[in-house]
């Protein structure tokens, strides 16, 4: 099942931020790896750490306060965590490109959508201003925005919330990048617009051959577009496999949480939600044991002692949670509270 | 486009009437009149001047004269210069004060920008704590006492600048320098937090993710947006080169128009002091109306609607 | 590491995960706890507050008085008896700063009071009310706004005649200007947040709304305006005295003894620099209360 | 289910005139709210569905008379409450009160919680001393929150705890209806059943009424009866949620529903997606007729031509479109 070299390769990554009040743990002891082609969705609430995941990737960490304390990060065959600044420059935007949450703010309200385009493509491929106009072009028309030429001598003020998006997508694919990276793209969007942008980036996966980690909160939206799904929650990985393992047989209870939190549109009669109580911890101060402890309703003594370690429960789908230790007492996901 | 232009202009034209007909009536609420402050006139002497200055008409026909003249650009004559018209001081200062504040201008903002983005980019390191010190004492010490300073201190002390008159290039350094010393330190404060509030905005992240190498996000990323903030301080910056030439050029005894003005107040030569107030007030509307236009320049989200896109 | 069966029973947890550790704080308190920890706002605070009683208690212990001249001791040098010297007409520097210091703070404190008090009732009503009542003041703010506050000051103590008197009408009369900006600004805001709605469906009216929800809110911006206005009104008075304007003799500020000095520097410098070095460090103090203000209460700082 | 009418909302209309410079002449305004109307059932919730910009907050807002309404009738308990003056009014906000949609907005945060919620006891002269005391204890124990915690201010709380001193806050009045703009979308998923749940017990407990203004259409299906669907300031579809979900009439409301992502990855590979083209347009200039008909795939002529009535097709199904 696993290939000897991963596209990307993540492994035991911790990152951290460090403010007057003290070392905030945003990411510890994280590992995933994806393959060329292969679309992974992240997923957990906000402060959970997946952002921070991914910054980390791209080196985008704001320093300081951030920092990446430990792991590796191998990437095309070399370390992306000591790699120097410089030669990040020339794999950020060439074989990684990533799109943000906020379409709104992440382009700059000064400069043509043209010049904000081309100029990728002048630093990377050294292309004249005209070739690379006629290649932004081309991916403008790709992601489905009209009247491109006109288009690309206007500024992002002129563009709707979900043209934008567009843009950014088209921008982050001008040199054709191993690995996009979409940290919640669809969340500052309306429904309809998300269909959009989510049909659009099912079309482009079956296109090019680029591998997306795709980051949301929602697990609607990685439902119809990812192979493999990981599940963070207080900087940690509690889950991952599969879309089948992750929505079919979940093991961990925080995933069960997120399934049955949220009412599903295909719900056929009225069922009560079940929520997860409590709050998030404090990554200020992470809890000794499970981070999750205080919040689970299968709570074990042992989980506020000691963290779980991993178990992998078929090929590739792994749960970290005490639940699955032989000596624990059997819970499982009860399918019947939620779809009836 | 048209139309707001129009009105701008109109509304401006408003703003100088307003601050003419002010200062005519301030002017005149003097009790004692003009000439009041001085030893006991004879009568008649009194009576003279009255009638040569129109003193004796209603005020409603003075107003009107006043206004009339000021249209045509006819300031009136002064009580002090022996017969010199408030004209002819601005000839005679006008093309100095001019010089000064342009040396002034340059020299804050290129100073200025420069020391903020500095400041920024070297966040909580040396220059930027250097950069910071000197906008504090720039804010700090009354431009009179820097004035000062500067002349007996690097004027009489070293001899390496004339401290005092007009004429060559290098009577130009210590004047300048007292005068943007206030406008460097502001502009520095205005664009160091706003360069470092653009560094954090998500367009330099994206800008960051395409791989651009960092001198490129600052210039052409960053550097742009912080600057608007600073157009937005233009307004308030002329306003204090225009009065900070009021006590650099009595100091330095340049005859240019701050001088005429602050010699005018001390021996109460009224027309002098209404022909400045609405001689600046009028440069400066212009040049409200001037930056505005240049911000849509800096800033194609605004399109001289009055509003911010969307 | 073996672990134990009984290590895998159910953990009982109440509710404790909706419960507050931290102890209670008010913002106030919050915005206090931030300013302390900013160093050069505390070093600035301290040294207001040294001032202040320099300025308050010094002349009980100085032998000297600020107006009596002395000809058998003029300009002396820094000396035992007295520590900044003497001026031209043998005054006592020392002295002389503590009553203009005192002149000084009055001015600064004083107009901003009376800025405060018709700023806040201007920029509230224009503010709060909207509409067209809005429009017409704020068209009024704009004008006065759009011609520097320095040539309204200079004409209208021109017209009034130099004086403290007249210098505080007049600084108050010109500054409330950027303070009514503030507020009106700060209500604007505050008026369509959802609190303010909220307390508008529960029935409150519009006194109400003013007082307990509207005011203690803006009480925060207020206050770092006004930090900034007193140190421009010792400012600008300085300058009024520079250019003959000012407080007139032998009523003393920092300003006029400033302006004095300079007449002088050829001869004697320290009646320049012991009131010059005293207003820079006023101005110094202020500039870094205000700005430790504006950190502490900046609600993009709270997380 | 069929309950006596509780509010009733005829032709309501709600524009917002664009602020313009003293020297334009011509007056631009948001079309925000362009006349709905409705019923509201005794203890029942109707959810109030559309998209960012659709106007779903703002004809809450104009319901509870934030803002003033341009036309329309408003009618609680059968009386028209839009001509009550101030004191009128007043008696009519113990019965109709609103949750808000920032838990960080919507609290004072200069006020203790204490104060917070026994402000309406104060205004309307429902307690004092002790017995005030009592019922804030007793209303944050209703929503859950320790009583001790009276004296601590918001911004100690976290946003599902302040989104429950704002229901705690709606409730010091004993209100008979609670209009809730959108509740739930600023907190994160698992936050968000927190509230619902506790959103459900209180109607079951009070016998609470609910509009539920929200633009997660399956959250709103999950906890209101009937749905209304809004499209630039107008009703295109109302019926019961079951109704709307297994057959959905207006082309808004299936493109809706097809847009809504599913948890579920069978379901997703088979789903065939109706995408909508381009935007909803500019509420300021508004298409002639339809308003859907720029984005409707079934658009034809007579849809620019004249705007369609919310027609009932049958057992209280009521629809906007000429296609049908």
């Amino acid at each position: 099942m696993q290939q000897l070299h991963h596209l990307l390769e993540v492994d035991n990554l911790s990152t951290s931020f460090f403010t007057y009040a003290g070392e905030v743990r945003a990411v510890s002891g994280v590992s995933f790896y994806i393959d060329e082609g292969e679309a992974l969705g992240i997923v957990g609430e906000s402060g959970c750490g997946k952002s921070v995941t991914v910054q980390s990737v791209m080196r985008l960490i704001p320093s300081p306060p951030g920092k990446i304390v430990s792991g590796q990060i191998r990437f095309l065959g070399q370390d992306l965590v000591k790699l120097p600044e410089k030669q990040m420059t020339t794999i950020r935007g060439k074989s990684m490109g990533m799109i943000f949450q906020d379409p709104m703010t992440s382009l700059n309200p000064v400069l043509t959508i043209g010049r904000q385009m081309t100029e990728v493509l002048q630093r990377h491929e050294g292309l004249g201003k005209q070739e690379a106009m006629d290649r932004a072009e081309k991916y403008l028309e790709m992601v489905g925005i009209p009247n491109c030429k006109r288009r690309l001598k206007q500024y992002p003020h002129e563009f709707s919330g979900g043209m934008r998006q567009r843009v950014m997508i088209a921008m982050a694919l001008l040199c054709n990048p191993k690995l996009l990276i979409a940290d919640e793209p669809t969340t500052a969007l309306d429904v309809t617009i998300q269909a959009q942008i989510l049909e659009l980036m099912k079309d482009l996966k079956q296109k090019i051959n680029t591998s997306i980690i795709l980051i949301t909160h929602d697990l609607g939206v990685v439902a119809g577009l990812c192979s493999r799904i990981i599940v963070m929650y207080g900087g940690k990985i509690v889950e991952s496999g599969t879309v089948q393992d992750i929505y079919k047989s979940p093991q961990h209870p925080y995933t069960w949480g997120l399934l049955k939190s949220v009412p599903r549109l295909d719900a056929l009669s009225r069922t009560k939600l079940v929520p997860i109580h409590g709050t998030p911890p404090d990554l200020l101060k992470p809890p000794v044991g499970c981070g999750f402890t205080a919040r689970c309703a299968h709570a074990m003594k042992i989980c506020a002692e000691q963290p779980p370690g991993i178990t992998e429960i078929n090929p590739g789908h792994q749960v970290a949670c005490w639940l699955l230790h032989p000596d624990a007492p059997k819970s499982t996901f009860d399918e019947k509270g939620r779809v009836g | 486009m048209a139309r707001y232009l129009f009105g701008r202009i109109v509304s401006a034209l408003l703003v100088v009437w307003l601050v003419v007909t002010l200062t005519f009536f301030l002017m005149h609420a003097i009790p004692g009149g003009p000439f009041s402050s001085e030893k006991i006139l004879p009568p008649a002497i009194m009576e003279n001047i009255n009638q040569r200055y129109h003193l004796n008409d209603p005020l409603a026909n003075q107003y009107l004269d006043y206004l009339k003249n000021i249209a045509h650009f006819n300031f009136g004559p002064t009580f002090r210069y022996e017969g010199r018209t408030v004209n002819d001081l601005f000839r005679e200062g006008l093309p100095k004060t001019i010089a000064l504040g342009l040396v002034a201008t340059v020299l804050a903002l290129v100073g200025g920008t420069m020391m903020g983005i500095i400041a920024a980019l070297k966040q909580n390191k040396a220059p930027d704590y250097i950069a910071t010190f000197l906008a504090t004492i720039g804010v700090s010490v009354p431009s009179f006492v820097l004035a000062t300073f500067l002349q007996y201190f690097v004027g009489f002390k070293t001899h390496w600048f004339p401290p005092i008159g007009w004429g060559e290039a290098k009577n130009l350094v210590l004047p300048a320098l007292a005068l943007s010393a206030y406008p460097i330190a502001q502009i520095t404060r205005l664009t160091r937090s706003s360069m470092l509030d653009v560094l954090n905005q998500d367009y330099i992240r994206t800008a960051k993710s395409k791989g651009l190498p960092g001198y490129i996000i600052v210039l052409r990323h960053a550097l742009r947006n912080a600057l608007i903030p600073v157009v937005t301080f233009m307004g308030p910056f002329f306003a204090y080169i225009l009065t900070g030439n009021f006590v650099v050029e009595y100091v330095f005894n340049i005859p240019g128009i701050g001088q005429f003005f602050v010699t005018s107040i001390g021996n109460r030569d009224y027309p002098v002091i209404m022909g400045t107030t609405i001689l600046f007030a009028t440069l400066l509307v212009t040049f409200n109306l001037l930056v505005d236009i240049a911000y849509t320049v800096v800033d194609p989200r605004i399109k001289l609607t009055g509003r911010k896109g969307a | 590491m073996s672990i134990s069966v009984e290590s895998f029973s159910p953990l009982q947890q109440g509710l404790k995960a909706e419960g507050i550790n931290r102890p209670s704080t008010t913002l106030w308190q919050d915005a206090w706890r931030r300013f302390r920890k900013n160093p050069l706002a505390m070093g600035g605070l301290t040294v207001l507050a040294l001032i202040i009683l320099f300025a308050l208690f010094g002349p009980f212990f100085s032998q000297f008085d600020y107006k009596t001249n002395n000809l058998m001791a003029t300009n002396q040098y820094p000396n035992w008896i007295h520590p900044f010297g003497t001026d031209e007409l043998g005054r006592d520097i020392l002295t002389r700063s503590m009553f203009g210091a005192r002149i000084s703070l009055l001015i600064g404190f004083g107009s901003v009071a009376i800025n405060l008090t018709i700023g806040i009732f201007y920029g509230g009503i224009s503010g709060y009310k909207g509409s067209w009542l809005d429009n017409f003041m704020q068209r009024i703010v704009d004008i006065i706004f759009s011609i520097p506050d320095l040539l309204y000051v200079i004409l209208l103590m021109v017209t009034f005649g130099p004086g403290l008197r007249n210098i505080f009408i007049v600084l108050g009369l010109v500054n409330w200007v950027p303070m009514a900006r503030i507020v009106r600004g700060q209500i604007l805001t505050l008026r369509e947040q959802e609190f303010v709605l909220a307390a508008r469906t529960l029935g409150a009216d519009t006194k109400r709304i003013l007082i307990k929800h509207l005011l203690p809110n803006s009480i925060g911006q207020i206050i770092i305006v006004a930090a900034l206005q007193i140190p421009a009104a010792i400012f600008m008075e300085a300058f009024l005295s520079f250019i003959g304007l000012g407080v007139q003799a032998p009523m003393v500020s920092l300003g006029s003894m400033a302006s004095d000095g300079r007449m002088n520097i050829p001869s004697y410098p320290y009646s320049l620099i012991f009131p010059a070095a005293m207003i820079a460090l006023l101005m110094l103090a202020f500039n870094f209360v205000g700005d430790g203000l504006r950190d502490a209460f900046d609600p993009k700082m709270r997380k | 289910m069929k309950n006596e009418v509780i509010l009733e909302v005829e032709n309501l209309v709600k524009h917002f005139p664009l602020e313009e410079g003293i020297f334009s002449r011509h007056h631009k305004k948001v079309h925000a709210v362009n006349g709905i109307s409705f019923q509201l059932h005794q203890g029942e919730t109707l959810g109030l569905v559309g998209e960012s910009g659709c106007g779903k907050s703002t004809a809450g807002r104009t319901i509870i008379r934030l803002y003033e309404p341009t036309s329309g009738i408003v009618k609680y308990q059968g009386k028209n409450i839009l001509s009550y003056n101030a004191k009128e009014m007043l008696a009519v906000r113990r019965d109709i009160q609103m949750i808000f949609q920032d838990p960080y907005a919507s609290l004072n945060p200069r006020m203790t919680v204490g104060d917070i919620i026994g402000e309406a006891l104060d205004i309307h002269h429902l307690a004092r001393g002790q017995k005030r005391t009592d019922r804030i204890y007793e209303l944050l124990e209703t929503v859950g929150l320790n009583p001790e915690h009276a004296n601590r201010f918001p911004h100690e709380f976290s946003g599902g705890q302040r989104q429950r001193i704002g229901i705690a806050r709606s409730l010091s009045v004993n209100p008979k209806l609670i209009i809730c703009d959108e509740p739930i979308s600023a907190l994160d998923v698992s936050i968000q059943a927190q509230i619902v749940n506790m959103l459900e017990e209180l109607q079951e407990k009070l016998g609470l009424t609910y509009l539920f203004i929200a633009h997660d259409l399956s959250m709103v299906k999950h906890i209101s009866h009937r749905i209304a669907v809004m499209y630039l300031g107008r009703i295109v579809e109302l019926t019961d949620s079951f109704t709307l979900y297994e057959k959905p009439l207006h082309p808004y409301t299936q493109a809706l529903l097809s847009a809504i992502p599913i948890p579920d990855p069978d379901i997703e590979a088979a789903r065939q997606r109706q995408v909508l083209k381009g935007n909803v347009p500019s509420p300021i200039d508004p298409p002639s007729g339809c308003y859907f008909r720029t984005r409707c795939p079934k658009a034809q002529e007579v849809c620019a031509l004249s705007t369609p009535e919310l027609i009932e097709q049958g057992n209280n199904h009521w629809v906007a479109c000429h296609c049908i």
